[in-house]
């Protein structure tokens, strides 16, 4: 059987809501794809496009946003200038021909367990449809 | 030297032979813009061309080139590389072969650099004479010529239905010897052809620079406020140095993954100011006045002083691709007449 | 038709005064169809200014490039204005340059003059080709006269002017402390047609283009030193620890070079094409630049370089800002 | 196949000793080639450089602060300011580095025999001056009289503190230390390096100076050494440019024609004075 393609997908996930989702999802056993690689940061406002961009360079062939719901931000306005950003830095991947499903954003508060396992089985999917990044990936040829 | 001629739709023909036992590289045009690039087929060679923007010297000092492999890390260990590119560039302009004779004293001296020189033998230059130089071109204020065999194996030279060639190295020789069927010996009118060719070619170049002991009058300017009203309309952006066929300043960086990396080397530009930062925070070259003219001292007074050669071919790039017209004809030849 | 009398005295009358340091303008350039920039520190100075569409260069770069050099002991700062002539599109870096707080409204004289469409120097030198000695092209209503060597040319002006003046819809500069000759509005409108034409294309047809032309890219980074809005003390590929971007010049690195610079210029280029002049190797920049220019307007109704009190697009958020792609 | 010199020797880091603490730390490194062969023919005079470099990270150009008096291992002391420091200060015992050089022109240590020798160094400034102070210390006999001037910030922002205990027990070498700001239980001289020059005043007759440190303390040094009647080529300094390829190639080091990491980095006064460029 053809082994399926693995996608492998690196997750900026917020300090205090969505990495504290994910860690709820953790602790009540709820089963979701391994694929999703965590770092974590203050804020999801903390994510520069160099982030994204640098990890679709070393291999990732996807990445996702974790922040707070609009409101609950420990900063108040991180998560608004989040979205922002991500909104553009898609329009620019999706002109040049990277398809912007490939960086996905969600809000997933401390509590949303089932919510955060969902989002991650979505991605994961999507992103194995789409197949492996292979546009601008580091070659290292040396 | 032997002189040869070789008709126009065997040139074609002679191309094709040469690509199945060499790699050829030669003007390729990609949109409008004309650099070199190897060639699979005769036909992808773009051979009326003024002037490449990117220049050939980039086939013998890499822009990004491999120094050594390594194993990262405080335990790691080195591997060297073999460097054994062999390949013909068909269709330099005699002005970017001269540029290579002049960057052969930057690489050689007391410390030999194996990656350029290596190549650099390894390299047959075919080259084709310009019969309409450029707007900006002036060779010929080095005492050069358009259709100057002196630092190509191979010189062609269009001649309207077939072109001149003189064969003028041993590395040339084995070339034309390889593909004899193609040459025949040239006339006497042909050789008459070239010359007026030439002329009128020398001719065309309108535009010529001043540089009799440019060295010594530099010397006496240096804190001159000439140089201030020169690079005050300079935005630092490096194009002319990455265009510069005799620029060779280049930066060394460590790239690798976890377990594996390699030493690598890369063109650098004198115009940005990382280029003299210390780590300290001190810097030089701090201000656009101090970078443009130390890129005039290196080419005009220090080259000179180092390996008596001036560090210009004339080629125009940089007059050409300046964004703000900062016209080096213009800047070395009123630099000569600065009261110091 | 703009009075170059007119323009010299007011550059004139700026020069003399004491709290002025320079006015930086256009003048005579070496060869053909060029223009270089001109610095006025003396009044009499002013007498090389010119103003014809040869004039390409947006001189608001200038500003941001003075160099602060450290002082001497007891030493005042040499806090003199600086005098920039402008024409629309150029006017708009400096209100942008404004409103991020990146110069001061009183430390820069703005001598704004209204402009009708400069040329394009590859398309006319392509048109014109070996033109070594000087040049000129004056602008006559729909098309410009070029004179060589005494014989003048009629030109449609479309023919040679760039893509931006073709839909410029701010002829006349948006911030000025004098104005050369009289105001104009523009009857153009800013279609966005290529960009929307190109939106069209495949996934993998988009992505073959661009991958043709970064390969071209030699990070020389002509476009980021000629940008007037690309002023940070540090540039971000010039970051060592950590690097982001290696030096390498190579398709991944050239990629990503390209995105980041387009996207540090979201909702903060104003369009006036310099880092497409400037580009050795012709990669079509403006093309990314007028992408996010025309999502921004439709996502944010945001347009860069209008309005110097307007808080810039990324530095600040709306509530009800769009979030479709958010799950 | 042509010698490359970009490529560097392997070396081991035998012993790793902390010179000075603090904010800007200072750790001297001895390192021990791992092939034999290298060992015995990588010989140097003392002032010549070395590229050393960490694998993966880069490389820092160093003068090699250990005499070639001293057989089969040569020490860098480097400050912890960079990227490429910051890594090798993190190393231990026995971890591996690339070591490439002798680069650069040295102490004219032959033309200076029979001649007195001053020493003014400031901080870091003192690594290549104790490579020729110990050449010079193990070749007592061929040099005249010799003045050791040293300052830092502090005590505790002295190097090779051990050393210069050593060189003031012996009675033909005089060592002046000194420190920029006043501290309890310090009897020696209060201030900076030029002015405690001053209070030593070495006699010009026949003698040498050398001085390293920070540029301030170099031009200061200089002027007063000029006020003692020192012409200017009998004074000595070495200088220092962001370096990449350490063999002149890479043109970034330049000081008008010549190139710091092989023409230099030592200079002498009288040289300094004629090529103009900046520095």
């Amino acid at each position: 059987m053809k082994e399926k393609f693995e996608p492998n997908i690196i997750g900026f996930l917020c300090n205090w809501c969505s990495y504290a989702g994910a860690d709820l999802a953790g602790t009540s056993r709820i089963q979701y794809p391994p694929n999703l690689k965590v770092i974590r940061v203050m804020c999801s406002g903390r994510v520069n496009p160099i982030f994204v961009i640098n990890a679709l360079q070393q291999g990732a062939d996807g990445v996702l946003i974790g922040g707070c719901h609009p409101g609950d931000c420990h900063y108040e306005r991180g998560n608004y200038l989040a979205r922002r950003r991500i909104a553009v830095l898609k329009k620019l991947l999706e002109h040049t021909g990277i398809d912007p499903n490939r960086v996905r954003m969600t809000w997933v508060s401390a509590a949303e367990g089932n919510k955060f396992a969902e989002v991650v089985k979505e991605v994961t999917e999507d992103i194995r449809k789409l197949g492996p990044m292979q546009h601008f990936k580091r070659e290292n040829k040396w | 030297m032997d002189i040869l001629i070789i008709s126009k739709n065997d040139l074609p023909k002679f191309i094709d032979e040469l690509i199945k036992k060499n790699t050829v590289f030669a003007p390729i045009e990609n949109d409008d813009t004309i650099l070199f690039g190897q060639i699979k087929k005769a036909n992808e060679a773009k051979l009326d061309y003024l002037n490449s923007q990117y220049p050939p010297k980039a086939l013998i000092l890499n822009q990004t080139e491999t120094l050594f492999k390594f194993r990262p890390g405080p335990k790691g260990d080195i591997e060297p590389i073999k460097i054994d590119e062999k390949k013909v560039i068909f269709g330099i302009r005699p002005c970017d072969a001269k540029s290579l004779a002049i960057l052969d004293c930057a690489f050689s001296g007391d410390f030999k650099d194996p990656y350029f020189l290596t190549k650099r033998d390894n390299t047959v230059l075919i080259g084709l004479s310009c019969n309409k130089p450029g707007v900006n071109c002036f060779c010929t204020s080095f005492d050069d010529s358009p259709a100057s065999s002196k630092y190509v194996d191979i010189l062609l030279t269009d001649i309207g239905n077939s072109y001149y060639v003189e064969v003028t190295s041993d590395k040339g020789k084995n070339i034309t010897k390889g593909a004899s069927k193609f040459f025949k010996p040239a006339k006497e009118s042909d050789a008459k052809a070239k010359t007026d060719i030439e002329k009128k070619a020398i001719e065309m170049i309108k535009r010529t620079q001043k540089t009799e002991n440019i060295a010594e009058k530099l010397d006496k300017i240096f804190e001159n406020k000439f140089w201030k009203e020169v690079s005050d309309s300079c935005v630092g952006c490096g194009t002319c140095t990455y265009l510069c066929p005799t620029c060779h300043c280049f930066d060394i960086q460590d790239e690798s993954t976890l377990t594996k990396g390699a030493r690598i080397r890369v063109w650098d530009t004198c115009m940005n100011p990382e280029y003299t930062l210390h780590a300290s925070g001190y810097n030089p070259r701090p201000a656009r006045k101090n970078r443009v003219r130390n890129r005039i001292y290196h080419k005009y007074n220090y080259y000179p002083k180092n390996f008596d050669v001036i560090a210009c071919v004339g080629c125009g790039r940089c007059i050409d691709l300046c964004p703000v017209n900062i016209d080096i004809i213009d800047v070395v030849t009123s630099a000569g007449e600065v009261k110091p | 038709m703009v009075n170059e009398k007119e323009l010299q005295d007011a550059v004139e009358k700026t020069v003399k005064r004491d709290d002025v340091k320079y006015v930086v303008g256009y003048e005579k350039g070496t060869y053909g169809f060029q223009a270089k920039p001109s610095f006025a520190y003396k009044p009499e100075d002013a007498k090389k200014f010119i103003f014809s569409p040869i004039c390409v260069h947006n001189l608001s770069v200038f500003p941001m490039l003075e160099e602060k050099p450290p002082l001497r002991k007891g030493e005042e700062p040499d806090s003199r204005k600086l005098g920039v002539v402008v024409k629309g599109c150029d006017s708009r870096a400096i209100v942008q340059i404004l409103q991020e707080k990146g110069l001061e409204r009183d430390k820069v004289v703005i001598i704004g003059i209204p402009c009708e469409g400069v040329i394009d120097p590859k398309k006319i030198e392509a048109k014109f080709p070996g033109q070594v000695d000087n040049a000129d092209v004056k602008d006559d209503g729909d098309n410009f006269i070029v004179t060589i060597d005494g014989k003048a040319h009629k030109v449609k002006k479309d023919e040679l002017t760039p893509d931006k003046c073709k839909t410029c819809e701010y002829p006349t500069p948006v911030l000025y402390d004098i104005l050369i000759g009289k105001e104009i509005k523009s009857k153009k409108k800013e279609d966005y047609k290529d960009v929307k034409t190109f939106e069209k294309k495949s996934m993998k047809e988009k992505w073959d283009y661009w991958e043709k032309q970064f390969e071209k890219c030699i990070r020389c980074y002509a476009c980021r030193n000629a940008c007037p809005l690309c002023y940070c003390k540090e540039c971000m590929v010039d970051q060592l620890d950590p690097q982001w971007v290696r030096r390498s010049v190579d398709l991944s690195e050239n990629t990503a070079w390209n995105l980041l610079r387009a996207f540090h210029l979201a909702g903060r280029c104003i369009g006036c094409g310099q880092c497409e002049r400037v580009c050795p190797m012709g990669l079509p920049l403006m093309e990314l630049n007028k992408k996010l220019e025309k999502d921004i307007l439709e996502l944010y109704e945001y347009v860069a370089g209008i309005d110097a009190e307007e808080k810039p697009l990324l530095a600040m958020f709306k509530p009800d800002d769009p979030e479709e792609f958010i799950l | 196949m042509m010698e490359n010199p970009y490529e560097p020797w392997l070396a081991t880091v035998e012993d790793i000793r902390e010179e000075v603490g603090g904010q800007r730390p200072i750790k001297t490194f001895k390192l021990k080639f791992k092939d034999k062969k290298i060992t015995d023919n990588f010989s140097y005079i003392p002032g010549q450089c070395a590229m050393v470099s960490l694998l993966g990270m880069g490389e820092c150009f160093f003068a090699i602060s250990s005499s070639p008096t001293k057989k089969g291992f040569i020490e860098v002391s480097v400050m912890k300011l960079g990227k490429v420091t910051t890594a090798l200060h993190e190393l231990e015992p026995g971890d591996t580095v690339g070591v490439r050089g002798p680069y650069g022109n040295n102490f004219d240590v032959s033309g200076w025999k029979g001649k007195n020798l001053i020493f003014i160094g400031g901080g870091i400034g003192q690594a290549p001056l104790r490579s020729l102070i110990q050449y010079v210390v193990d070749k007592r006999k061929d040099y005249g009289k010799i003045d050791i001037i040293y300052g830092a910030r502090t005590s505790k922002d002295i190097s090779y503190k051990e050393e210069f205990a050593e060189l003031e027990k012996r009675k033909d070498v005089n060592v002046h230390l000194s420190i920029d700001v006043k501290e309890d239980g310090w009897d020696k001289f209060v201030g900076f390096v030029p002015d405690n020059l001053l209070k030593v005043k070495p006699s010009p007759k026949n003698s040498i100076a050398i001085t390293c440190g920070p540029p301030i303390m170099i031009k200061f040094v200089i002027q007063n050494l000029e006020k003692l009647g020192f012409s200017e080529d009998q004074i000595f300094t070495t200088l220092e440019m962001r370096m990449k390829c350490g063999i002149g190639k890479c043109g970034r080091c330049n000081i008008g024609n010549l190139y710091v990491c092989k023409d230099g980095p030592v200079f002498s006064y009288k040289e300094l004075k004629n090529i103009y460029g900046e520095r």
